[in-house]
């Protein structure tokens, strides 16, 4: 189980800004929170970046215990 | 990153340096409108604490490596609720000359919009809704 | 036109409004060297006072006329003896938008140094002299 | 006779801020003016623009009594 974080809107529509959540790659494990949080997170997922310990990671990036996956859904600091 | 008020005297002081003859300073303060949205009340920022600051210093480094003149960068920025007016991120860049000490700060801003974790909710009469003008974000050494 | 310190932070606070996300700040401050001339430990501005403060307005009119979204234009300009590292020059625009606010307070600046009547003497190691970096002094409108 | 204004290393050429000439036109007076300071001020004087009453003058406009004739150097601030 790996440590989700979600941001702005993709914490919204997740309804929360932490969780753990299983799959051994980036993909399974973003799987995992379409189906645990649903289709509008899903459309949120669409458009966002996804980290990994704070680096950019695609769908086939390892994940294990212990990293930390972020959902970064468009920005707007400023 | 700070839920406080930001230190602009502060930092504009500390950019002074005996080397250089020019301070540029950018504060970004929350306006009443928005893309689309009149009557703006108040802004809701909120970060990835973890790697936000990390983020910031980045765009300083990148500023210091194109205009290697550059004589010191400030970057702040402030999270949580902030109402019609109050300074929400403040740029302040020294140098030498007036021409890089421009091109540098608004490299920085520029670059702070797109490359660093942070969220804003806009609270505007007619609701509250994250801001439209977002930007998908990029990596530091992505931005042109 | 002044000869005390100019109040930079009062500038920047009094640019402030609801209608402008953005507000740009240029402090030009004594720098320890200029054109050829290594140690300079300070500089003295004399200007033509019944005419200075009416071109600093017609620079101020001009940001205005280019850029009509600017909010408020604050121009101020210290006369006298000044040590190293105190602040000459302040210009402070707001505007909506960033790209105006950065552009409009570069033009200020740019035409101020054209157009207003103002004259510095650098004391360096060397000795004492008017500054090199000396413009023909044009009208507010033939700046590009 | 018009009222002279002198400034920077036009004042410094001169030795004097202020000073009353003669002369019917701007030439005559910038005229009389190297005269009586110079060959350095007719040096500065040839870099410098001359306003009357705050506007730019050429060498053939009128002068009369009371007006203020200013000789500015290349200008510095910032």
């Amino acid at each position: 189980m790996a440590r989700v974080r979600l941001f702005g809107p993709a914490r919204e529509a997740a309804g929360t800004a932490v969780d753990e959540l299983p799959g051994d790659a980036v993909g399974e494990l973003l799987d995992a929170a379409c189906s645990r949080y649903g289709p509008r997170f899903t459309l949120v997922l669409e458009r966002s970046a996804v980290w990994v310990n704070g680096e950019p990671a695609g769908r086939d990036a390892p994940v294990c215990a212990g990293d930390e996956v972020a959902v970064l859904p468009p920005v707007s600091g400023g | 990153m700070t839920d406080g008020a930001l230190p602009v005297a502060d930092a504009l002081e500390w950019a002074v340096l005996p080397s250089c003859g020019a301070v540029v300073t950018f504060c970004g303060t929350v306006r009443d409108h928005s893309e689309g949205r009149d009557g703006v009340t108040s802004l809701e920022y909120e970060c990835y604490p973890e790697h936000a600051t990390e983020r910031l210093a980045a765009v300083a480094g990148s500023a210091r490596s194109r205009w290697p003149g550059t004589g010191r960068v400030a970057l702040l920025h402030r999270v949580g609720e902030l109402s019609l007016g109050e300074v929400s991120v403040v740029v302040v860049v020294s140098a030498p000359h007036r021409a890089e000490a421009f091109e540098a700060a608004r490299h920085c801003i520029d670059t702070l919009k797109a490359t660093v974790p942070i969220w804003k909710r806009e609270h505007w009469s007619g609701g509250s809704d994250w801001a439209r003008c977002a930007h998908d974000l990029l990596g530091t050494t992505d931005v042109p």
